[in-house]
């Protein structure tokens, strides 16, 4: 389904100031910049990272005092960008970037440049190993299964996004995992640390996450589960009243052309383009971001009366 | 005795005019008036309690008052409305418990207000060295009040006062921890600067020896009001009423007729104040020795005659036991205003 | 004779308008800014807000409350005994405090769970473990120890301004032993200044994001801070955004209310020292300190001595040593889950940590924490001496308000105010600090103006000092110890500050706690207990030269 | 007038051994012998600064000693190595500075050691009220320190003393701001108590007139170490040096023979005190008059005369003016040892 083959034509160096608003981790920012500076070399970006919530509180308060500092924003999650397209902050996506990913990973204003794969992760010698989700309200983990939470961390809204609406599913998952004993933590980081150290058998955390800790040689297992990993793509997104919406939109395009992918599937995290080399894992399935935006607040309050948030 | 420079045509260095200071809703000083002279010590002679602090504390500013009002080298300080900062006051004060700074040595305590009136630090530091040492405390010039004894700390809150060449002292007790010798060594040096800066000092005290030495007007100080001012031998021959009088010395009295006892003062039928020193052996009165009570440089003996008890005060040691059987004469009386 | 009136006038005039330009640039435009959010949607939605999260802000209350007690009892707990016993390892303790003080909440926590969680080091090698740890209880004993040496800085400076050696002693010679004088009067004379640490404690605990976050979710126990951040990050409702600030304000206004009704309760309740500075220095109803223990006897008092410092030492060892430990774990394990063996060790955290970033947003951190120390006991001193006027209550009250508004409203009210002008300077981030702190500083300085006899400003203006001459050469000097504690706060909380410059932030003026946030975020639980670690050693080198006999404040109180 | 009970098979409420107080390394006070019997009250005279408070505190057990040893009713209570904790010594202490605690009102002061001692609340404030009242001070019970004058406080510190019905009373200038009335009726209490329960006190002073007049001995102290213990009158009349003379009262010295003055004590030539009582006007001993104090109760004059400048005291106000010619008679000398 992908149109572009892997070797597009040379780009024309673009050069102005970008300020960039980012909520993806520190090293994938790092190491784009690397990578855009051998591209354009005088394009310069002012990196703004902050976390979700003080980013979206940032925008919301430049919104009051007269415009976005931001001329590319660059956030985890599809959620807030959407309220920003509804808004009208943002530029319309340009064809050859919106040409670049699967139709899936973007949307009017905003493209994905990454996934955030969410799987299981289950302790070395924990046996048997799950191999679907629905595995987390299997009582062989009662009380022993842990989930990030939904209203602290994107990425496990995005799971509740899911599975909610997921065939053979839906809120009565749920409910079951709460008559499990399945324990909520604050993040996939947690879960991750909390199965590392025996205190789980099995949790819901990042592909990433569990790979690197594999990689130093902690005793767990990621398990790729079925139907797929749930994918959370990380927009990129043009600010409409952007002084250099040239420079801009180069900076967009950047991350998602083969030279940006790269350096993004470098720090670990899969791309959304399939031309870039990433080792073969497993499908992904996706919540539908755009049913999703809207509801989350009816979601989390279905959730928060199973599990009393 | 008193040395007065004749500044009679310059308004009166204070002058307090029915003032009103209150606690609370308490009246503590209740329609005072007061004035003293340039060049005067006057002594505020009160008992504990009746208000000598608070009024100084209202003159220097410190506190507002309800009623009244008080002048400095005649200019309106404090009134019921209005008040002058405490620092545009030409005062010094020594307070009662010293109002020592814990993080300041003796000389920089003492440089303190010269400081404040612009010298130069080494100035300021070499004037206040002096006054230490004519305080006796120069050696102790590096020293925080928590170093120091009761008697230097209040020497240092003196020194600090002097320090400040006003023109109006306000002493609070300046002497209550100080022995003879430097109470002595003050008041000279106090007389002196009386002398030659023209300056005034009221001088509160509940000690009737030291108000007698070092006033020039004693000024009776009872629950806040003005009970008598009078010269000091005056206050001590003669008193107003029955409480004056206990105040300022060990008083006796008797009631009738005196004429008898052919004493100086005596006018009919009444009620007749007699000092201890008033009374001597060897006369016509009979008397019995009630109580010997060996004081130093002198003794008082009670005894007991016809005119009724009578305290007699003599220097030396005691000459006669209780129960010995003597004379004696009444050599002064007052009589007692009958009104007041 | 004109121009030196109007000089006069000027210096006469001149700090209290500072001061009423200050209050009115760090607190009420800001707040006005912000009040004007949170009614965008009118009253009833706020309403509802605060309807809804009721719970929560139960739940903030009461932790808070047990949070701040126990910080009291551990933070003066401590003070007495570095400050006014022998018990062995004095310094020790001092320095633990201070510790305890570097590390931020959120690594706190994250500590706390490497060492006492299940699967901490604890369970590993002793197979000792408290679950209890994840829910209210710890969240109360985490906060409480966090806020801890803060108590303990104001206590021990308070006991440095009120040293009235012959109070004790007059006790002691009244029949009463240590304990008892303790009880019965250094203690009650100390009101004032614990009770403006508790509030300080009260409201650090009420805004503390990071603990509740760590170790109240994963047992689905939320606070207002939580559920303030829930609300704010995930909702597409775009009024979110103004009742999460409606919520916020009407957090720190309930704070503020409760600090404003602790001041009326000191007011009355205040003990003014009378009377002369009294006694002569040195240890109350003992041996001046240093000397042969002298005065209580022989072996009783050594042994209580131990017994005390044993406890203490146990005590540290728990809450201070052991979370520190685990964080040191933490940083040096390769991976997550693996044993705490040495083959497991790597030095790899440390080396990352510790890059060209790092050491800008370090000096970023020490110029912005420095500033705002200095500016806040400038801004609380000016503060406290015009307190001795009119609104007092009024200074308390305001100063209480930003002080109680969570970081990351306060951020956004001072972006919303001069984010026009200033956004991405290190100015507003200052800014932001100052509003924040004020009453960190203030609070301390109000409670040692007790301790100053009424004499002492007196005989200040007999001797033609005017008032703020008498303030700046008397009054400030004798709250010296407090300024210090007061200060030496500030620039600590100014080094790890999370929020509030993660929300201010801008090129180039990035701080040290931005760079821990941006590792921590999906990251490396790892890489932050390295830089925290990092950050509590060249703390404890810097205030090494504080740690002497005399104590942390005892070099800088006015006794020898 | 000494009234000691009969208590000599018992220790002595208080011995000090060789005490050493240093303040730093400072020596305060070096090497101080005392020893106070049961039912008996020492005074410690000493000018500002001697180290009566430090003594104090040393007894209460405030300071360490540096050498020499405290026994209280014979126990051991200080040495160079060892102390008893405070509280555990069976005293009462007036401060110099009240040391009253600006967290408790009047009445909780007093009840303080009261309630130390076991007894309940209300019959411990029952007790302090009486002591307030019998101060005068009852009306005041429920004010704290900073609502007091200076005088109040300084009852308020001797009531919680008193409070404590200790073996012994260590009282530190307890009078330095009472008047008259107040002084003689706390000196009335203390030795009530002193007869009743065999209660000891040591009164540091620096005024004479109270010393001579409280103490069934005085102890000089001077630079920390004891320069005299004698009965008052030999104090006054018998000085063992001319330091202690000029303490304990008005000094004049006159060197040579005095056997033609036909004075008491002249015994050959030497140095002679001549103290002001002990020199009458009318004599044969021509004198002219320098300079004359009136002081209440009596005048002081200062005459010059043959055997050297000498001072007159007599009761009543003055009889001779400055530059008059009289005569006068020594009636008693004291011939200064010689060494020491
Ligand atoms: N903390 C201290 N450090 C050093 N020296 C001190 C200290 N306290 C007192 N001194 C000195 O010790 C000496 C004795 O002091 P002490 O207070 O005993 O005198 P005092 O006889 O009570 O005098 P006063 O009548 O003035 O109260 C004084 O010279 C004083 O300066
Ligand atoms: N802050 C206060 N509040 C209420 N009453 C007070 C206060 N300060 C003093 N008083 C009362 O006012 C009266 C006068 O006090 P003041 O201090 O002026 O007395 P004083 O003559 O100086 O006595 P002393 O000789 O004992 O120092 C006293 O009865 C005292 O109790
Ligand atoms: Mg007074
Ligand atoms: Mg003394």
């Amino acid at each position: 389904t992908l149109a572009q083959d892997a070797s597009s034509p040379p780009v024309t160096p673009v050069d102005g100031e970008v300020a960039l608003y980012t909520s993806v981790t520190q090293d994938t920012i790092d190491a784009v910049l690397a990578a855009l500076s051998d591209v354009h070399p005088d394009l310069h970006v002012e990196v703004f990272r902050a976390p979700t919530g003080e980013l979206d509180a940032r925008i919301a308060t430049e919104q009051r005092i007269g415009g976005v500092g931001a001329d590319v924003l660059w956030l985890t999650d599809p959620l807030s960008v959407q309220r920003y397209q509804a808004d009208g902050l943002l530029a319309p996506l340009a064809a050859e970037v919106a040409a670049a990913v699967p139709e899936g990973f973007r949307g009017d204003t905003f493209v994905g440049t990454r996934l955030l794969d969410l799987v299981l992760v289950a302790g070395e010698d924990v046996s048997p190993q799950p191999v679907s989700w629905a595995d987390l309200a299997d009582p062989a983990y009662a009380g022993r299964a842990a989930i990030p939470d939904p209203g602290f961390a994107g990425s496990a809204l995005a799971a509740l996004g899911y599975l909610a609406t997921a065939d053979g599913y839906g809120m009565d998952f749920y409910q079951s995992l709460k008559d499990n004993g399945t324990v909520v933590v604050a993040s996939p980081v947690d879960v991750l640390t909390g199965v590392a150290e025996g205190n789980y058998d099995i949790g819901i955390t990042l592909d990433k996450l569990a790979r690197d800790a594999i990689e130093k040689g902690s005793p767990i297992e990621l398990v790729w589960p079925e139907p797929g990993a749930i994918a959370v793509f990380s927009p990129a997104a043009v600010v409409a009243s952007s002084d250099d919406l040239a420079a801009a939109q180069a900076l967009q395009a950047f991350l998602v052309s083969p030279e940006g992918q790269a350096a993004i599937a470098s720090t670990g995290w899969q791309p959304v383009r399939e031309d870039v080399a990433w080792p073969a894992t497993g499908p992904v399935v996706s919540p539908d971001w755009s049913a999703l935006y809207g509801n989350q607040q009816r979601l989390l309050e279905e959730y928060d009366a199973i599990f009393g948030g | 005795m008193t040395e007065r420079p004749t500044v009679t045509t310059l308004a009166p260095a204070v002058s307090v005019r029915g003032a009103v200071v209150n606690y609370g809703d308490a009246a503590v000083i209740r329609g005072v008036d007061l004035e003293v002279a340039r060049g005067e010590t006057v002594a505020l002679l009160g008992p504990s309690g009746s208000g000598k602090t608070t009024l100084l504390y209202a003159i220097a500013g410190f506190l507002p008052l309800v009623d009244g009002e008080i002048l400095l080298d005649g200019r309106l300080a404090s009134s019921s409305t209005s008040s002058t900062a405490p620092e545009q006051r030409p005062l010094a004060m020594v307070f009662q418990h010293y109002g020592l700074w814990p993080h300041l040595d003796a000389i920089d305590t003492v440089a303190y207000p010269l400081r404040r009136a612009g010298r130069t630090r080494s100035a300021a530091r070499a004037e206040a060295a002096e006054l230490l040492d004519q305080l006796h405390i120069g050696h102790l010039a590096a020293r925080r009040p928590a170093e120091l004894s009761g008697g230097e700390q209040q020497r240092v809150g003196l020194a600090r006062a002097l320090a400040r060449h006003p023109s109006v002292y306000l002493l609070d007790e300046p002497t209550a921890h100080l022995d003879t010798v430097l109470k002595t060594g003050l008041q000279t040096e106090l007389a002196a600067r009386m002398h030659a800066d023209g300056a005034a000092a009221i001088h509160a005290t509940h000690d009737v020896d030291e108000a007698l030495a070092v006033a020039d007007r004693v000024v009776l100080l009872r629950d806040g009001g003005v009970v008598q001012v009078d010269k000091p031998r005056d206050v001590y021959a003669r008193p107003v009423d029955e409480w004056a009088a206990g105040l300022t010395g060990p008083a006796a009295f008797i009631v009738g007729s005196v004429e008898a006892a052919g004493a100086d003062g005596a006018d009919g039928p009444g009620r007749y104040l007699v000092r201890p020193d008033w009374v001597r052996f060897g006369g016509s009165l009979p008397a019995t020795v009630e109580d010997v009570r060996y004081r130093g440089t002198h003794t008082d003996y009670r005894l007991s005659t016809t005119l009724g008890p009578l305290v007699l005060r003599e220097p030396g040691p005691a000459r006669f036991r209780v129960g010995e059987q003597t004379d004696c004469r009444v050599e002064r009386v007052w009589r007692m205003p009958t009104s007041r | 004779m004109a121009d030196r009136d109007v000089l006069a006038w000027t210096r006469r005039l001149l700090p209290p308008a500072a001061l009423a330009v200050a209050a009115g640039l760090l607190v009420v435009v800001p707040l006005t800014v912000l009040a004007r959010t949170a009614l965008e949607q009118g009253l009833d939605v706020l309403l509802d807000a605060v309807g809804a999260a009721s719970p929560a802000i139960l739940a903030s209350v009461w932790t808070s409350l047990a949070a701040s007690a126990l910080a009291l009892l551990i933070g003066t707990g401590v003070a007495v005994l570095t400050e006014r016993t022998d018990v062995p390892g004095r310094r020790g303790l001092r320095l633990a405090m201070l510790l305890a003080f570097i590390v931020p909440g959120y690594v706190a926590a994250m500590g706390w769970l490497s060492a006492y969680g299940p699967g901490g080091f604890l369970d590993d090698t002793l197979g000792l473990a408290a679950p209890a740890l994840l829910g209210p209880l710890g969240v109360v004993v985490v906060m409480g120890v966090e806020a801890s040496p803060i108590v303990y800085l104001i206590v021990v400076a308070g006991l440095a301004t009120r040293a009235e050696p012959d109070l004790e002693r007059a006790a002691r010679a009244s029949g009463a032993g240590p304990t008892e004088t303790f009880r019965t009067i250094t203690l009650p004379l100390l009101r004032p200044v614990i009770a403006g640490a508790g509030a300080i404690a009260f409201v650090l605990s009420v805004t503390s994001f990071g603990v509740p976050a760590v170790l109240g979710i994963p047992a689905g126990f939320s606070t207002m801070t939580t559920s303030i951040y829930r609300d704010l990050a995930f909702s597409s409702d775009p009024g979110s955004f103004a009742s999460g600030v409606g919520l916020a304000v009407v957090l720190a206004v309930g704070a503020a209310l409760l600090i404003v009704l602790t001041d009326r309760l000191m007011e009355r309740r205040r003990t003014e020292r009378s009377g002369a500075f009294s006694g002569p220095s040195g240890h109350i109803g003992t041996a001046p300190r240093g000397s042969v223990e002298h005065a209580d006897g022989g072996s009783p008092r050594r042994w209580r001595a131990l017994a005390a410092g044993t406890v203490a030492w146990l005590l540290v060892t728990l809450v201070v040593i052991l979370p520190l430990l685990g964080l040191l774990v933490t940083a040096l394990a390769r991976a997550p889950g693996l044993a705490p063996l040495p083959s497991n060790w790597t030095l790899d955290n440390f080396r990352e940590v510790l890059n060209a970033h790092t050491w800008e947003a370090l000096a970023n951190s020490v110029v912005l924490a420095t500033g705002a120390a200095i500016g806040v006991i400038v801004l609380a001193g000016l503060a406290v001496l015009a307190r001795r006027g009119h609104g007092a209550g009024l200074t308390g009250g305001l100063l209480g308000l930003t002080f109680a508004l969570p970081g990351s409203t306060l951020a956004v009210a001072v972006l919303l105010a001069y984010g026009a002008a200033l956004r991405d300077t290190l100015a507003i981030i200052l800014i932001a600090y100052l509003a924040k702190f004020w009453a960190l500083g203030y609070r301390p300085l109000a409670a040692g103006l007790d301790a100053i006899p009424a004499d002492s400003y007196r005989a200040a203006r007999m001797s033609g000092a005017g008032a703020w001459v008498t303030a700046r050469t008397i009054t400030l000097p004798l709250l010296r110890p407090m300024i210090v504690a007061g200060g030496l706060i500030v620039f600590m909380f100014g080094i790890h500050e999370v929020t509030m410059s993660s929300l201010l932030y801008g090129p180039g003026s990035s701080t040290l706690a931005v760079v821990v946030l941006n590792l921590q975020q999906y990251g490396d639980n790892g890489l932050t207990a390295a830089l925290a670690l990092i950050l509590a050693v060249i703390v404890a080198v810097a205030s090494l030269p504080l740690l002497g006999r005399t104590g942390v404040l005892g070099r800088v109180g006015w006794r020898r």
